[in-house]
C-alpha cells in the first residue's frame, strides 16, 4: 500500500470504542447490558495491544508476538467472564425476577 | 543467556502444579466417592481433605525454599522465560497463602451453607493457586490472568451460598465492579505496553528509568496509564473510590469467603501492587517538579480517604461482618501508606518489608475475627455485634484472644499490629524530597486514624466483656473455629514479642524477590530510623537481571 | 485507499457500539455488539494478524455472543425489551464520563511523542538470508503462538486453562436449580427435567 | 544455549519456506475468488442442492418403498426447478410485529457460512477458491456463526415455537461444536499444517488418508455424528422437529426466504461432507496412493553437517523437481543406521539446502533417499491429475451424502436431553481420548520416518487402546442414560449438559 495507517489512527479508535464502554457501564441498569458495554471495553484493549505490537519497537528480551499473546489471553478471560456473569445474572433473577443492576437491595450500607 | 526453563523451574513450581491437581481430584472425589455422602459428611471429608493438600503443598514449599532457593539471594531466581519468580517471595508468601487457605478451610467446616463442597473446595484451591501465580508472576500477562483466575472465582465462592439471597447479591455486585476494574486495569497495561514495548515488568521498570525518559512529566498517556492501574488494584484491594463492592460481598459472602476475601485475596494484590507500581511504575513515582506530579500524590489521596471513610463508617455498623468490612478498608488505607513508601523512598527493600509485616499480621488477625462471625452463623444465624454480648464471662479464653486481635488491629503496644504500624509509618516518615510533607501528613492521619479505629474495636470488647447476655447462648466452638482463633490471636501476640523475626524474613524477602529500576535519589537517609532499624544499602546496586545466571 | 476502508470501517464501529451502548432492547443491542466484534476482527486484519481475527470471530462472534443471548432469553421478558429506565443522574454521569475519558484519552495520545512519530507501519522484510522474529510471527502467526504458548508462556496458558475449568465449574453450579435454592414464587419448573418432548 | 530462545531457529526457516510458497499462490487469490462466486453461487452449488434435493425424496421414497417424484420430466429429473419456480412465485410474508431487518438477515446468514466453510475446501488441484494457511480455523470460526443465524430466525418472527426452536437449536450446536473441533485436532497433528491443501497433500502424498488408523476411524466417526448434528438432520433435528414445535426457527418462513433457508441447510449438509472427505477422506486423492509415491535413492556426495545449513550434494542426477515447498522430504540413513529427515530449504541446480531441526553430521557415503513424490505445483486449475481428482472427491462427498439420508430414514428422533447427554456424556470424552490416540499414532507412525513408519505396531498398539477408550466411556454411561432418577447426584458433565438443556427448556 502506497498510503499507511499511522498508529494513532487505530489508538484513536480504541479510545473512543473504550470510553463508549465505560459509558455504557454507567448507563446500563441490566447486567447483560453491563456485561455487553465490558466486552466492549476489553475488544478496545485487545486492539491497542495488537496495534502497539505491529508498530512499536520491542525489546530483544521480549517475544515475538506478546502483544497478540496478551490479546490472545484477554479474549480466554472475557469468554470465562461472560460465561461467569452470565450465570451470576441467572441465579440473581431466579430470586429477584430482575436482572438490573440497582433492583438487588438487600444488602445495604 | 537465552532465558528457557529446564525441569528446576517445573521442580521450584511443584507445589503450585500439586495443587491444581488436587483441586482436580477434589471434584473427582466428590462426584464418585462421596457421592453418596450427606452435605454434612461430605463438607467435613473434603475438607479435611483440602487441608491435607495444602499442609503437603506447604511442606513441599518450606523443603523447595531450604533445597534450592534458601541461600539464593540475588536479584536472578526467575523461572520460566523469566516470567515467574522462583525465589524467597515466591516460597514464603506461597507458604503463607496457604496458611491462610488453611485456616479458611477450617472456617468452611464449620456449618453448611452450600450444597456443592466439591465444587466450593476445589473453587477455593484453585483462587490459593492463582494468588500463589500473582504473587510470583514478573510478567504483566502472567500477572492479569491469575489477578483475573483469582477474581473469578472468588466471585463463584462469594455467590455459592445458594440457600441465601444476599450471597447471590454479593456476588453480582462483586462480579460487576469486578469486572468493570479489570476492564480499566487493562487498558492502563495496553498503555504502558504502547510506551515500553514489554511486559516484562523488571523491563518496564528499566525503559522507564532510561536517561530519556523525563518521569511522567508532559506524559498524559502514561498519567491515564498509572490511574487506570491504580483503579484495577484499588478495587482488588478496596480502597476508597472502588470500595462500593466491599461491604455488601462480605455481608453476603459466607463468612469463610469473606476471611478469604480480605486475607488471601488482599495480600496477593497488594504484592502484586507494590511489584507493579513500586517495580515497574517507581520511576513515575516521585514529584520532581511541581510540573510533573508522580502517583504519589494521587495515591496519597486515595490513602487518606480510604482509611479516613473506612473508620468512620465503621463507627455505626451493628452488623460484625460489616464492621469487618470496614475495618479492612481502613486498613487497606494504611497499607497503601507503606506502597507509597517502597514506591518514593530511598530504602525500598526496607519499606516494602515494613509493608508486609502488616500484611501478615494483618491477614491473620482478621481471619480470626471472621472466625468470630463463623461461630455466630453457626449457632444463631445472624452476626450483630450484639450477639457477642457476654461472651467473655462464659468462653473466657476467648475473651482473651479476643482482647489481644482487636489491640493487635487497633495497634496497641504489645501486639503485633503496633509493630506494623510503627515499622510502616517510619519507613514512611523516612522519605525525602517533594512528597515529604504529604507523607508527615498522611502518617499523622494514620494515628489519628487509630484513635478513631478504638472506638469500633473497643464496642467488641464491650460486648464481650461488660454487656449481660440476652440471647441463646453460643454453643462450644469446635475446632474448626477455635484454631484460626488461636493461630490468629497467638502469632498476634508472638510476632508482639519478636517483632524482628519475622521482620528479618520479610527482608530477605522483598531483598531477594522485589527489584526496582534504578532512579534519581531525591533525598538523604534519615538518621532517625537507623535507631529503630539497621540502615540497609539502598537498592541502586539492584543489578538488572538479565544478565545474571539461573539458579 | 486503505485509509479510506479504515475511516469507513471505524466509523461504523464506533455507531456499533453506541448502538450496543444505548439501544432499547436488549437482542438488538447484542446484534450490534456483533457488529462491533466484526469490526474488531477487521482491525485485526489490518494490522496483519489474521488469526486474532479468526479467533475473534470464533470466540465472540461464536460463543460470547451466543451466551449473552442465552442470558438475555433466561432473564427478559422474551423480546427481550428493556423495561427499566436510566435515571437523569446517571445518564448525564454516563455522558461526562465519555467526553473526559475520551478528551483525555486523545490528548494523551496526541501528546505522546513515540506514538505521534509511528506514522509509517514498520515492515519486517522476510529474506531467505536474513528474517526477524517478528516478520516471521507476522507471516506464519499460528506455528509461532503455538511455540510461544508452549514455551514463554506456558505458565499462563496452564493458568488460562485452570481459569476456564474453574468458570466453567462454578458456572455450572451457579445457574443449576437445587434443593437449597430459595424458590421464588413465580419460579419457573427446576431446569434439570427433560425438555419437553413429542413422546 | 537453551533449545527455547526466540532466535533464529531452523523451523523458523521452514515456516519462512511455507510462507513463501503460499505468496506465490497469491497472485491468483483475486481471480479464483472472482470466478469462485460467480460460478458458485450463480451455478455449481445450487445445482448441486438441487439435485441433492431430489436424490433425497427419491431416496427416501425407495426406503420407504415408494417410487418418489417422477412426474416433472424423465424420471422427475426436473422437479427441483419446479419446486424452486414455487418457491419463488410464492408470496413471502413477514410476520406482523416481527423485527423485519432481522428477519431477512437470518437466512442470509445461514447461506453466508455455508458459503464461506466452501471456501477453503480444496476441490481438485488448484481448485480450492482459497488456500489459507490456517484453513482449519477460518473454516471453525465461520461455521460458528450458523448458531448466530438459526438463533435470529427463531426470535425475530415472534413465535413461540420459532423461540423454542431456535434455542433448543443454539443449544445443539453449541454442544456438538465441541467434539467436532475435537475431533479435528489429531489431523491438525498428523498433517502438521491448519491449511486444507497441505492436509489433502499430507494424505495424498505421505501418509495415506488420515481414516486408515484407530484414532483415525474414531475421529472419522465422531465428526460424522457431530457434523449431522451441526446441520440439523435426523435424529438430530430437534430444533425442526414437526410433532413438537410446528418447524421449529423457520415456522415463520415462507416463499423464498424459507427457499434460502432451504438452500443453506443442504449447502451445509454439502459442506460438511466435503470437509469430512478433505480431512479424513483424503480429498480427491485415490487410496493407497501414497504407496505408489516415487522413491530414489541416492548417495551422499559430501559430508554434510545439516545443522550448518550445508549444500547436500545429490550425486545422482534425481527426476524429482525438489524445489522448496514442493514437500520433499530427504531421508538420510548413516551408516550407524541412524536415519533423519529433511525438508528442501532451497535449491541451486543439483545443490539442495536441506533443512534440519537438530544438528546431526552425515559423512560422505551415506545413504540418501527420497521418501516423497513430487508434489504438483498448485498454482493452477489445468492440471491432468485434476481429471481424476475432482470425480474421486465428489464420488466420496456424495456417498457420505448418501449415509446421512440412510441414517435419515432408519433412525428416529432423539429425545433432547438425550441428545445433550450423548454430546456431553459420550462424544467429548471420546474425543479427548483420540487426542491422546492420534499423538500415540503420531509418535509411533508419523515422526520416525515421515508416516512410512511401522503402520503395523501403530495399529498394534493404537487399536486397543482405542476400543478400551469406547468401551469405558459406554461402560460409565450406561446406566445413565436411564431415566434420572433423584437419587443419583448427577455428575458435573450431565451437570453442564442439563444446565444447557434448562436454557432449551425455560426459553419457552
Amino acid at each position: 500500500m502506497s498510503q499507511q495507517i499511522p498508529l494513532t489512527w487505530f489508538l484513536y479508535f480504541a479510545a473512543a470504542s473504550f470510553s463508549i464502554g465505560l459509558m455504557g457501564v454507567l448507563m446500563r441498569r441490566n447486567a447483560i447490558g453491563v456485561l455487553m458495554a465490558i466486552e466492549i471495553m476489553l475488544n478496545a484493549a485487545n486492539v491497542n495491544f495488537v496495534a502497539f505490537w505491529r508498530y512499536g519497537p520491542t525489546p530483544a528480551s521480549e517475544g515475538p508476538i506478546s502483544g497478540v499473546m496478551m490479546a490472545l489471553f484477554v479474549v480466554t478471560v472475557a469468554a470465562a467472564e461472560v460465561a461467569v456473569g452470565v450465570g451470576l445474572i441467572l441465579l440473581c433473577y431466579r430470586r429477584w425476577r430482575a436482572a438490573d443492576v440497582d433492583e438487588l437491595d438487600s444488602l445495604s450500607g | 543467556m537465552a532465558a528457557g526453563f529446564s525441569l528446576q523451574d517445573f521442580i521450584l513450581f511443584s507445589p503450585v502444579i500439586l495443587l491444581t491437581g488436587w483441586g482436580l481430584l477434589t471434584l473427582i472425589l466428590d462426584l464418585t466417592v462421596l457421592s453418596r455422602l450427606g452435605d454434612t459428611e461430605r463438607n467435613r471429608a473434603l475438607g479435611l481433605w483440602t487441608i491435607a493438600g495444602l499442609v503437603s503443598s506447604v511442606v513441599l514449599c518450606q523443603f523447595l525454599a531450604f533445597e534450592y532457593v534458601g541461600n539464593v539471594s540475588g536479584q536472578d531466581n526467575l523461572i520460566f522465560f523469566d516470567t515467574l519468580n522462583g525465589g524467597v517471595l515466591y516460597t514464603q508468601f506461597a507458604a503463607l497463602v496457604l496458611l491462610f487457605a488453611i485456616l479458611v478451610t477450617c472456617l468452611s467446616m464449620v456449618w453448611n451453607f452450600t450444597s456443592h463442597w466439591g465444587e466450593y473446595y476445589a473453587l477455593l484451591i484453585w483462587s490459593a493457586v492463582s494468588m500463589i501465580v500473582l504473587i510470583a508472576s514478573e510478567d504483566l500477562i502472567t500477572l492479569f490472568l491469575s489477578l483475573e483466575t483469582m477474581t473469578i472465582c472468588l466471585y463463584l465462592l462469594t455467590a455459592m451460598e445458594k440457600s441465601k439471597k444476599r450471597s447471590a447479591e454479593a456476588g453480582l455486585k462483586y462480579f460487576v465492579y469486578g469486572s468493570v476494574s479489570s476492564a480499566l486495569f487493562l487498558f492502563g497495561l495496553s498503555l504502558v505496553y504502547g510506551q515500553t514495548g514489554s511486559t516484562s515488568i523488571d523491563m518496564i521498570g528499566q525503559i522507564l528509568s532510561g536517561a530519556e525518559r523525563p518521569g511522567l512529566s508532559g506524559n498524559l498517556a502514561g498519567g491515564v496509564a498509572v490511574l487506570m492501574i491504580m483503579v484495577g488494584f484499588g478495587f482488588k484491594i478496596s480502597a476508597v473510590p472502588f470500595h462500593q463492592w466491599a461491604p455488601d460481598a462480605y455481608e453476603g459472602a459466607p463468612a469463610p469467603i469473606a476471611a478469604w476475601l480480605a486475607s488471601g485475596s488482599k495480600l496477593a494484590s497488594l504484592v502484586a501492587m507494590v511489584k507493579v507500581m513500586g517495580g515497574a511504575l517507581g520511576t513515575w513515582s516521585a514529584t520532581t517538579s511541581p510540573t510533573s506530579p508522580g502517583w504519589v500524590g494521587l495515591l496519597a489521596l486515595i490513602s487518606a480517604a480510604t482509611m479516613t471513610y473506612g473508620n468512620f463508617t465503621a463507627l455505626g455498623q451493628t452488623n460484625l461482618k460489616r464492621l469487618l468490612a470496614y475495618s479492612s478498608i481502613a486498613h487497606a488505607g494504611y497499607m497503601l501508606v507503606g506502597v507509597i513508601a517502597v514506591g518514593i523512598s530511598t530504602r525500598r527493600e526496607e519499606a516494602a518489608a515494613a509493608l508486609f509485616f502488616y500484611l501478615v499480621i494483618y491477614g491473620l488477625t482478621t481471619i480470626a475475627g471472621f472466625a468470630l462471625a463463623a461461630w455466630l452463623d453457626r449457632d444463631l444465624g445472624t452476626e450483630s455485634v450484639d450477639d457477642l454480648n457476654g461472651l467473655g464471662r462464659r468462653h473466657p479464653y476467648v475473651g482473651v484472644a479476643v482482647c489481644v486481635l482487636m489491640l493487635s488491629m487497633i495497634g496497641i503496644p504489645p501486639t503485633a499490629g503496633f509493630f506494623g504500624k510503627l515499622y510502616m509509618f517510619m519507613e514512611a516518615l523516612n522519605v525525602g524530597g517533594q512528597d515529604k510533607v504529604t507523607m508527615i501528613g498522611l502518617v499523622a492521619l494514620g494515628l489519628f486514624n487509630s484513635v478513631v479505629s478504638a472506638f469500633y474495636y473497643v464496642r467488641i470488647l464491650k460486648a464481650i466483656f461488660l454487656r449481660e447476655t440476652d440471647r441463646k447462648p453460643l454453643q462450644n466452638m469446635g475446632p474448626e473455629i477455635s484454631l484460626p482463633l488461636a493461630v490468629g490471636a497467638g502469632l498476634a501476640l508472638f510476632f508482639g514479642f519478636q517483632p524482628a523475626s519475622l521482620l528479618e524474613d520479610m527482608e530477605v524477602v522483598s531483598r531477594s524477590g522485589l527489584r526496582f529500576a534504578e532512579r534519581p535519589i531525591a533525598s538523604e537517609e534519615r538518621g532517625v530510623v537507623r535507631t529503630i532499624l539497621p540502615a540497609r544499602p539502598a537498592s541502586a546496586e539492584a543489578a538488572p537481571p538479565t544478565e545474571a545466571p539461573k539458579p | 485507499m486503505i485509509q479510506a476502508l479504515f475511516i469507513a470501517l471505524s466509523a461504523f464501529g464506533l455507531l456499533m457500539a453506541l448502538g450496543t451502548v444505548f439501544a432499547r432492547n436488549l437482542v438488538n443491542a447484542a446484534l450490534f455488539l456483533v457488529a462491533f466484534f466484526f469490526v474488531i476482527a477487521c482491525q485485526f486484519v489490518l494490522l496483519e494478524a489474521e488469526f486474532m481475527a479468526a479467533i475473534q470471530v470464533l470466540i465472540y462472534i461464536g460463543a460470547v455472543t451466543v451466551i449473552l443471548m442465552f442470558g438475555i432469553m433466561l432473564t427478559r421478558n422474551i423480546q427481550g425489551d428493556e423495561t427499566t429506565t436510566v435515571s437523569k443522574r446517571w445518564r448525564l454521569l454516563g455522558l461526562g464520563a465519555f467526553g473526559t475519558v475520551c478528551t483525555v484519552l486523545v490528548l494523551g495520545i496526541n501528546a505522546y511523542q513515540p506514538w505521534t512519530d509511528l506514522a509509517v507501519r514498520p515492515e519486517f522484510p522476510v529474506t531467505k538470508d536474513s528474517t526477524t522474529p517478528r516478520g516471521q510471527a507476522i507471516l506464519s502467526m499460528t506455528p509461532t503462538v503455538g511455540r510461544e504458548m508452549m514455551t514463554r508462556y506456558v505458565v499462563a496458558f496452564e493458568l488460562a486453562g485452570l481459569l476456564l475449568t474453574a468458570a466453567l465449574v462454578g458456572a455450572v453450579v451457579l445457574a443449576q436449580h437445587d434443593s437449597t435454592d430459595i424458590v421464588n414464587a413465580k419460579a419457573e419448573k427446576p431446569g434439570t427435567e427433560p425438555a419437553v418432548t413429542g413422546s | 544455549m537453551s533449545p527455547f530462545d526466540m532466535t533464529m531457529t531452523p523451523e523458523t526457516n521452514l515456516m519462512l519456506a511455507q510462507s513463501i510458497y503460499y505468496d506465490k499462490v497469491d497472485l491468483w487469490l483475486w481471480i479464483r475468488w472472482g470466478l469462485y462466486l460467480f460460478a458458485g453461487f450463480f451455478g455449481v452449488f445450487p445445482l448441486i442442492v438441487a439435485y441433492i434435493v431430489l436424490a433425497e425424496r427419491k431416496l427416501a421414497a425407495r426406503f420407504q418403498d415408494r417410487i418418489g417424484p417422477n412426474r416433472v420430466g424423465p424420471f422427475g429429473l426436473l422437479q427441483p426447478f419446479a419446486d424452486f419456480i414455487k418457491l419463488i412465485i410464492k408470496e413471502s410474508i413477514v410476520p406482523k410485529g416481527a423485527n423485519g431487518f432481522v428477519h431477512l438477515l437470518a437466512p442470509m446468514l445461514t447461506l453466508i457460512s455455508a458459503f464461506l466453510v466452501l471456501a477453503v475446501i480444496p476441490f481438485g488441484v488448484g481448485l480450492a477458491p482459497v488456500d489459507l494457511p490456517s484453513g482449519v480455523l477460518y473454516m471453525v470460526s465461520v461455521s460458528s456463526i450458523a448458531a448466530l443465524s438459526i438463533f435470529l430466525a427463531g426470535w425475530s418472527s415472534r413465535n413461540k415455537y420459532s423461540l423454542l426452536g431456535a434455542m433448543r437449536g443454539v443449544a445443539q450446536l453449541v454442544s456438538y461444536e465441541i467434539p467436532q473441533v475435537m475431533s479435528i485436532l489429531p489431523v491438525i497433528l498428523w498433517a502438521g499444517s491448519l491449511s486444507m491443501v497441505s492436509i489433502v497433500q499430507a494424505q495424498q502424498y505421505d501418509q495415506g488418508w488420515f481414516i486408515f488408523s484407530p484414532p483415525g476411524i474414531l475421529g472419522f466417526v465422531l465428526l460424522l455424528i457431530a457434523s449431522i448434528a451441526e446441520v440439523n438432520r435426523a435424529p438430530f433435528d430437534l430444533p425442526e422437529a414437526e410433532s413438537e414445535i410446528i418447524a421449529g426457527f423457520h415456522t415463520e418462513y415462507s416463499g423464498m426466504r424459507f427457499g434460502l433457508f432451504f438452500l443453506g441447510e443442504y449447502l451445509n449438509v454439502f459442506a460438511v461432507c466435503c470437509l469430512t472427505t478433505t480431512l479424513f477422506l483424503g480429498g480427491g486423492s485415490l487410496p493407497f496412493q501414497s504407496y505408489f509415491a516415487g522413491r530414489a535413492e541416492h548417495m551422499l556426495a559430501a559430508p554434510f553437517d545439516a545443522s550448518k545449513d550445508q549444500i547436500l550434494k545429490l550425486n545422482a542426477h534425481h527426476e524429482f523437481p525438489l524445489n522448496p515447498g514442493s514437500g520433499f522430504r530427504i531421508e538420510i540413513t548413516n551408516e550407524a543406521g541412524r536415519s533423519e529427515a529433511f525438508q528442501v530449504s532451497h535449491r541451486t541446480g543439483n545443490d539442495l539446502y536441506l533443512l534440519a531441526n537438530r544438528p546431526v553430521d552425515f559423512q560422505a557415503g551415506a545413504n540418501a533417499r527420497v521418501t516423497a513424490a513430487a508434489r504438483p505445483d498448485f498454482a493452477s486449475p489445468w492440471h491432468f491429475s485434476n481429471l481424476i481428482m475432482i470425480p474421486v472427491f465428489f464420488a466420496k462427498v456424495f456417498f457420505l451424502i448418501f449415509v446421512m439420508f440412510w441414517i435419515r430414514a432408519t433412525l428416529p428422533r432423539m429425545r433432547a436431553d438425550r441428545l445433550m447427554a450423548f454430546a456431553w456424556k459420550t462424544m467429548v470424552p471420546l474425543a479427548i481420548a483420540n487426542i491422546f490416540l492420534g499423538a500415540i499414532w503420531y509418535e509411533i507412525v508419523i515422526r520416525p520416518a515421515g508416516g512410512y513408519g511401522h503402520k503395523l505396531v501403530g495399529w498394534a498398539v493404537t487399536g486397543p487402546l482405542t476400543l478400551a477408550a469406547i468401551a469405558l466411556v459406554f461402560r460409565i454411561n450406561r446406566n445413565s442414560y436411564q431415566a434420572n432418577d433423584p437419587e443419583r447426584r448427577p455428575t458435573l458433565i450431565s451437570r453442564t449438559g442439563e444446565s444447557l438443556l434448562a436454557a432449551t427448556t425455560q426459553g419457552q
